[in-house]
């Protein structure tokens, strides 16, 4: 899992991103003063291009997928734009939306037994999306449900198509899953934690069919995790972010060898290592929300590097190398946050 | 005296019966003067027997019954829904009329000696099934009814055999003279023996049917629901001609449904109409209410040789301190008359008035509601404070509000009275069995006294060893006197000799005379002719209601 | 990690704040009607069992705020005598029956195996027996009073709150930390009251508090069937039976004075044991 | 601990039943069987109890005028001089071959009694089933779909949840019969149509706390239903949201609101015991009380039964469809 993938980095270029999110911001109605989740975060995924979107819970990245497929909801308060394929996501009416959902995008839970309907079989699961909005016939749709099955390594598939998600296993139920995001062929997938909630033996296989799905394909994909090894593995462009912003922004290798912000440093210091057995590095300090911060920056109390410009004022996103960081001290820092995060 | 409200255990009546009203009469008009209400009350000059005779005919009519009939064997029938409808169904040998007095109706008889009766069993009477009215089915009536299962068996007590001894004769001998048997024969219906022997224990339920000779016929009963009797056209007796071609009987006993039902004219009537439905119908622009004579009242007993009810000034304090104006105001909505002595006016033979009226007027002051007077008498008695248990019956809703009115006006003079509820098998059983009611000191009980001859239910409560002998009364003058007015066959003398008995165990007060009640009858304005006293408990009470 | 999941949706955090109003209103309501009973006879304007024939049945007016009933007692007085009898047989079923259910399934979870599956046989069992019947049945057996239905819903109301505790004692019996004292030889009775008892008993507390008003109801049903506290006694039901008569006149106050305080006393107390028992998270 | 005997029990259980269909084979006769032992510990506590209860039914049967002679007579004629495990043992042996004795104050047959009695109750059970689960799914439903009806639905569960069958029936009363005089207000009718006339307002009181529990648990299984995340990915695929309601979110909730359902159609038959009394209708709640007062045990024990045997077969039935509608109580792993 630590390997880097190195057919990952594929078509870093191209003419207009698949998606574009700029300037996004949520916020919760139902408190006043409205509590901010998500502020100033910008990103784009380009056609066959994989994205990471690293960062702690509460850190505003499953809310950020959820806005790029208009699935907030009422109580939350979206500013900002989320374009896909040059059309205002917000924007779309009810059947476009609908054929936006069903036609062009999908999304893979974190945990695919919750998100299954209990009372419906495997097969009822899968073609559901496809023929309720009329893009197959059932017959097709059920083929087509057995083919992807199959292709998803599962055996006897005619057989688990009649059966309920509870009578299959964690793993495969997540194989289920994506081959349910494969059924309406769509361009980009929302990956949210994918394996997350697997058992640590299954997990680099459901991910290895996942990553072959979409190369295959050659998908767009939006991957979440806080795994920020897995992340570096399998995407080409990483997206750190910490209390509800994008702290750091950059090609996977780069952010992985040289981070430009002592969050994605610390964040790096902190894994477990494979090779030594040693104490875990946590991060000092509790994770902060969006609301909570102040004016600064938002890794300032939690920061050992902090200066009193960084209680003061909050960095922009900034160009540094070939990395975008939020992060006043970036350059001054650099050489010791690559010793940290590699320690 | 019957303990149980809902139940008649004995509807005996006399051949005074007639002056006996007159008497009522005369004397509700004098007891219900006073009280500054201006409630719509009775004037007891309204109390009446009977409706103007009905002319027209009638398809259906509704009338309701206190609660289901538990059975229409006649062997059985003594409560308020079984009674009316039994008796409209079955003939007695006797009849009764709207006055109480009583007259032949299946037979006639001969007294030939103390201990031997003939009945003649009438040649015309025929059953709903157009067979005569034998001889023999009569006898098989009367031995059945004497069986110990069932209720009426006490009738026959002193019955040593009923036979047939000629072709329309039936025989009946006692083992010692009774005079109240003959009485009783207005109450037994007589069955067919064929067909009761063939019914078995399903005489008289929804399934067994009857067959019996009166003038309607039993028709359908579903158990819940209702009961239907329907017109016998075959009756053989020319003197009654019912006017409606079925009765259907329904069995509402909360007083609010059935008021209501009254009062939009889904029923037609009802006897036995609850006090508390009483003022809403006064009120009915559908229907009258008609308050007709009874010999039934309320009285308090003191129940219990000892405890604080044995001092006698605590009686005689309790007898002043009820406010039985008030309550038959409140309570009874006028549908009651205040009562000050065991013997009520009512029971007393009409030609000796006179004889009585004194005493009972003097009781009348003596009881009147003086609270001052009872405080003086608690100030001046043993009393020290222990509650007084009165005992009520559970769901009786006069009981339980004349408790609770002698309980707040008990107070006032320093008497604890605490009211006991009882359900009502316990209260019955508490009635005969004084282990069922230790720790009580007093009951609300309902009063029958269904004879006009005041000795019986004297003898019953004032001899020693006697059951409603509560209190242990034994006192050899009264006892003495008792058995002479048992052999003085001349009524002034007879009187006076009771107004001697009255006087020393009315001393005595272990009886608290509380209000003697009438039968109150509601009928729809469209119809008329109903029997509206008591007697229509052992009449073919249906058979005179039509339309105007 | 984070205390807060932020990522689910967040109305229940939202909406506490606008609906703990709610809690402190319907608390109020309980408080009020609980002073009542504890003081509605010194309070009460008239004495609440003084009878006045000479006024019997009148309308509301000046004196009487709501009329007089049948034997000229004042209404509203009855009406506050009335709760402490109401509250009283309330309050004895819903105690007794918490002791007993929570001891049960404290006991049940503890020992766990055969005792719980057979325990949790007789609760269904018992599920199965309507409330109001066993009352009734009690009545006939103890005499109609004011113990026989306090006892028959006492017992009827232990699988209310035993089902409940049951399952979170459980939960808290597998707990490690248990696991932990026990190796730590405490003993199971200070395990139990202790720690168990103490974890479960903010939930027995909300359910008690939500069972107060269905027992107030059964209580007073009882009564209204004549089998329950009896006359002179003021109890709501009984009451509201003992009104009906006037209904048909057009005066209907004593049975709707007597309804509505029932009414807005188990009102309030739902609304109090659904805000209690959603704030310690378990929510019908 | 409990986990591990748990576990034994269940590892025991499943090895027991083998195969798929003997699993729900298993479960649904035991579910009977317990059924079964309920009717019957509950007959015999309720024999037992009422025969500890005072009062002698001789003495309603007799009157007080009767001899001590005819009372003992009548006493062991109904057989109530025996044991009491005699008297148990002969009723429940003629109660299996359907026979539930004879009345010992109406001298006929339980069975004839009861029937007439049941048919009323059972039509004002079934007319105030029908108001529940229509209003009461119905506003459930809205209330847990729509955010803007939420607080009034909820407001009008809480409300009606506390509001007594005999309150509710001394209001309707004064309304709708004495001050509006729409409906008759006792009796059960003869005829249908006369019949549910007279039980609309019974109907009504009868339904109105039960309607009340049915809108608060549909209200609240719906919305827990919709706040699920499988509704989410189904949203997430495009599905329209109609499709979404009906064929997930209202089928998945249709489980518990079927369990509230059912327990209140069981408790509307114990609450008929006390709407009969508020209206004066003679159905078997009403000759439950009254031949509770006069310890006409044949009637009492048999009019129980049906009350018990009403909430054990709804019960079960409850269960069972558990089991073969929900694929994850199948027991099939």
């Amino acid at each position: 899992m630590t390997v880097p993938n190195p057919n990952a980095a594929t078509g870093l270029d191209g003419d207009q991103p698949l998606l574009e999110i700029r300037r996004l911001g949520i916020e919760l109605t139902d408190y006043l003063p409205p509590r901010v989740l998500v502020q100033d975060v910008s990103l784009t995924v380009r056609a066959g291009e994989s994205v990471g979107l690293v960062g702690e819970s509460g850190s505003g990245k499953s809310m950020t997928i959820k806005a790029a497929m208009r699935l907030l909801p009422d109580n939350a308060n979206v500013s900002g734009d989320i374009n896909f394929d040059g059309r205002s996501v917000d924007k779309l009416s009810r059947s476009e939306l609908a054929a936006y959902r069903s036609g062009d995008v999908a999304m893979i839970h974190q945990d695919p037994r919750s998100h299954t309907n209990p009372m419906r079989t495997v097969g009822e699961f899968l073609i559901e999306g496809v023929v309720a909005t009329r893009q197959m016939k059932k017959s097709d749709a059920n083929d087509k449900a057995v083919a992807l099955l199959a292709e998803m390594g599962i055996g006897d598939a005619g057989r688990r198509m009649k059966q309920y998600p509870h009578q299959l296993s964690g793993g495969l139920l997540q194989r289920v899953m994506i081959a349910a995001s494969l059924m309406n062929e769509p361009r980009l997938i929302f990956a949210d934690e994918p394996t997350t909630a697997l058992d640590v033996t299954v997990q680099s296989e459901v991910m290895a069919i996942l990553m072959e799905q979409i190369q295959d394909r050659d998908l767009g994909m939006l991957f979440v995790t806080h795994d920020l090894d897995l992340a570096a593995a399998v995407t080409d462009t990483l997206v750190v972010m910490y209390a509800g912003t994008v702290v750091e922004r950059g090609r996977a290798e780069d952010v992985y060898i040289h981070p430009r912000h002592p969050y994605t440093a610390a964040l790096l210091a902190s894994r477990p290592s494979t090779t030594q057995v040693r104490r875990l590095v946590s991060i000092p300090g509790r994770p902060a929300t969006a609301y909570e911060v102040g004016d600064g920056c938002a890794f300032a109390a939690r920061c050992p590097f902090a200066t009193e410009q960084c209680r003061s004022t909050r960095p922009p996103l900034r160009p540094v190398d070939d990395s975008q960081v939020a992060c006043h001290r970036s350059e001054e820092l650099a050489a010791v946050l690559k010793e940290a995060a590699s320690a | 005296m019957t303990p149980n409200p809902k139940r008649v255990t004995s509807s005996r009546t006399s051949r005074y019966a007639t002056a006996l009203t007159a008497a009522l009469l005369l004397l509700t008009t004098a007891c219900s003067g006073g009280g500054s209400h201006d409630d719509p009350a009775v004037k007891s000059g309204d109390l009446v027997s009977s409706m103007p005779k009905a002319t027209g005919e009638i398809d259906t009519l509704n009338w309701n019954l206190p609660g289901e009939p538990e059975t229409l064997d006649p062997a059985n029938t003594v409560t308020y829904s079984s009674g009316p409808v039994v008796h409209t169904l079955c003939d007695g040998l006797m009849t009764a009329e709207p006055d109480f007095s009583l007259k032949p109706n299946l037979a006639t008889y001969e007294v030939e000696s103390p201990t031997k009766v003939v009945y003649t069993v009438r040649d015309d009477a025929t059953f709903w099934d157009g067979t005569p009215v034998t001889a023999e089915d009569v006898a098989y009536t009367l031995n059945r009814t004497a069986q110990p299962e069932y209720v009426l068996s006490y009738i026959f007590a002193n019955m040593k055999s009923a036979d047939v001894t000629g072709p329309n004769e039936v025989t009946v001998t006692f083992s010692q003279p009774d005079e109240l048997f003959l009485n009783e024969m207005q109450n037994v219906g007589i069955v067919q023996k064929a067909y009761t022997e063939k019914a078995g224990d399903k005489l008289g339920t929804a399934s067994g049917g009857l067959m019996c000779s009166g003038p309607y016929e039993f028709d359908s009963w579903s158990p819940g629901n209702s009961l239907t009797i329907t017109r016998n056209d075959d009756y053989w007796n020319p003197d009654v001609r019912p006017l409606a071609k079925t009765v259907k009987f329904s069995f509402i006993g909360d007083a609010t449904a059935l008021a209501q039902a009254l009062n939009t004219g889904e029923i037609d009537g009802a006897y036995e109409i609850p006090a508390s439905a009483v003022p809403a119908l006064q009120k009915s622009t559908t229907g009258t209410l008609t308050f007709g004579p009874s010999m039934q009242g309320m009285n308090i007993n003191i129940v219990t040789p000892d405890g604080p009810t044995a001092d006698n000034d605590v009686r005689q304090a309790l007898q002043k301190v009820l406010d039985r104006d008030a309550i038959a105001k409140v309570v009874f909505h006028g549908a009651a008359t205040p009562n000050y002595a065991v013997v009520t006016p009512a029971t007393w033979p009409v030609a000796q008035k006179d004889i009585y009226q004194p005493a009972y007027d003097k009781l009348t002051e003596e009881r009147a509601y003086d609270v001052q007077a009872a405080k003086e008498l608690v100030d001046g008695s043993t009393y020290d404070g222990t509650p007084i248990v009165l005992a009520i019956q559970a769901g009786d809703e006069t009981s339980s509000q004349v408790a609770q009115l002698l309980q707040q006006q008990a107070k006032s003079v320093g008497l604890n009275v605490e009211i006991k509820t009882m359900q009502p098998l316990v209260f019955s059983q508490a009635g005969y069995d004084a282990s069922k009611r230790a720790g009580v000191d007093m009951m609300i009980q309902t009063n029958f006294n269904g004879t006009a001859d005041p000795l019986e239910p004297i003898g019953f409560d004032y001899l020693p060893g006697q059951a409603y002998n509560y209190t242990n009364y034994d006192d050899p003058t009264t006892t003495d006197l008792i058995n002479q007015a048992r052999q003085t066959f001349d009524a002034d003398e007879r009187a006076k000799l009771i107004v001697k008995i009255q006087e020393r165990y009315e001393a005595d007060a272990a009886t608290i005379p509380v209000v003697s009640t009438n039968t109150v009858t509601f009928l729809n304005d469209a119809y008329t002719g109903a029997v509206t006293s008591f007697a229509y408990w052992s009449m073919p009470a249906f058979a005179y209601v039509g339309a105007k | 990690m984070s205390a807060i999941a932020l990522d689910n949706t967040t109305t229940p955090a939202g909406a506490r704040r606008s609906k703990d109003k709610l809690l402190v209103v319907s608390g109020a309501v309980c408080l009020l009607v609980a002073l009542v009973a504890v003081f509605g006879t010194v309070l009460a304007p008239h004495p609440p069992d003084q009878t006045d024939v000479l006024n019997a049945s009148l309308g509301p007016s000046a004196d009487h705020w709501f009329g007089t009933d049948g034997l000229g007692r004042d209404i509203i007085s009855r009406a506050m005598a009335g709760a402490r009898v109401s509250f009283a047989g309330a309050g004895f079923i819903v105690l007794g029956s918490a002791f007993l259910g929570t001891t049960l399934a404290i006991f049940a979870a503890w020992n766990g195996g055969w005792v719980d599956r057979n325990i949790n046989r007789v609760l269904n069992v018992m599920f199965a027996v309507p409330g109001i019947l066993v009352a009734v049945l009690a009545s006939a057996i103890f005499g109609a009073g004011f113990w026989a239905p306090v006892i028959a819903l006492t017992i009827v109301y232990v699988p209310f709150y035993a089902r409940v505790v049951r399952s979170s004692a459980v939960r808290e019996c597998k707990m490690p930390y248990i696991e932990g004292l026990e190796l730590a030889g405490v003993s199971s009775w200070r395990i139990c009251t202790r720690h168990v008892l103490r974890n479960v008993s903010p939930i027995a507390l909300a359910q008690a508090t939500i069972a107060f008003g269905s027992a107030l109801v059964d209580f007073a049903a009882v009564s209204f069937l004549g089998l329950g506290v009896q006359p002179p006694q003021a109890e709501w039901g009984l009451m509201v039976a003992d009104g009906r008569s006037e209904i048909l006149s057009g005066a209907p106050q004593q049975s709707l004075v007597a309804g509505a305080c029932i009414v807005v006393t188990v009102v309030a107390f739902n609304v109090l044991g659904d805000r209690l028992s959603s704030r310690i998270g378990a929510d019908r | 601990m409990s986990s591990t005997a748990d576990v034994a029990a269940a590892r025991a259980t499943k090895a027991r039943g083998s195969g798929r269909r003997s699993g729900i084979t298993m479960k649904v006769v035991s579910t009977v069987l317990g059924a079964v032992g309920t009717v019957l510990a509950a007959s015999f506590v309720i024999f037992v109890a009422l025969s500890f209860a005072p009062g002698d039914p001789v003495a309603q049967l007799l009157g007080s005028k009767a001899t001590d002679e005819a009372r003992a007579a009548t006493s062991a004629k109904l057989g109530l001089d025996d044991p009491l495990l005699v008297r148990y043992w002969d009723w429940l042996s003629a109660a299996l071959h359907g026979d539930f004795g004879t009345s010992f104050t109406y001298r006929t047959d339980v069975i004839e009694l009861i029937k007439p009695r049941l048919e009323t109750t059972f039509l004002l059970v079934a007319m105030a089933a029908v108001l529940m689960l229509v209003v009461g799914i119905g506003l459930g439903t809205i209330g847990g779909v729509s955010r803007r009806w939420r607080p009034v639905v909820s407001a009008l569960a809480g409300l009606g949840i506390s509001i007594p069958t005999f309150v509710a029936a001394s209001v309707l009363i004064s309304v709708f019969a004495v001050q509006l005089g729409w409906f008759p207000t006792f009796g059960a009718g003869e005829g249908l149509a006369d019949q549910v006339e007279h039980l609309v307002l019974p109907a009504v009181a009868l339904s109105i706390s039960y309607g009340a529990y049915v809108t608060q648990l549909s209200s609240a299984a719906v919305r827990d239903e919709a706040g699920k995340e499988y509704v989410m990915t189904s949203r997430g695929r495009g599905i329209p949201s109609r499709r979404i309601l009906r064929r997930h979110v209202l089928r998945n909730a249709a489980l518990p609101v079927m369990t509230a359902s059912g327990l209140a159609i069981a408790g509307l038959v114990a609450g008929a015991v006390v709407v009969e009394q508020a209206f004066a209708i003679d159905g078997i709640g009403s000759l439950l009380i009254s031949s509770i007062s006069n310890k006409d045990y044949p009637i009492v024990i048999a009019v129980s039964l049906v009350i018990v045997v009403v909430f054990v077969v709804v019960t079960t039935i409850i269960d069972v469809a558990q089991v073969l509608l929900d694929p994850r109580q199948r027991g099939d792993r």
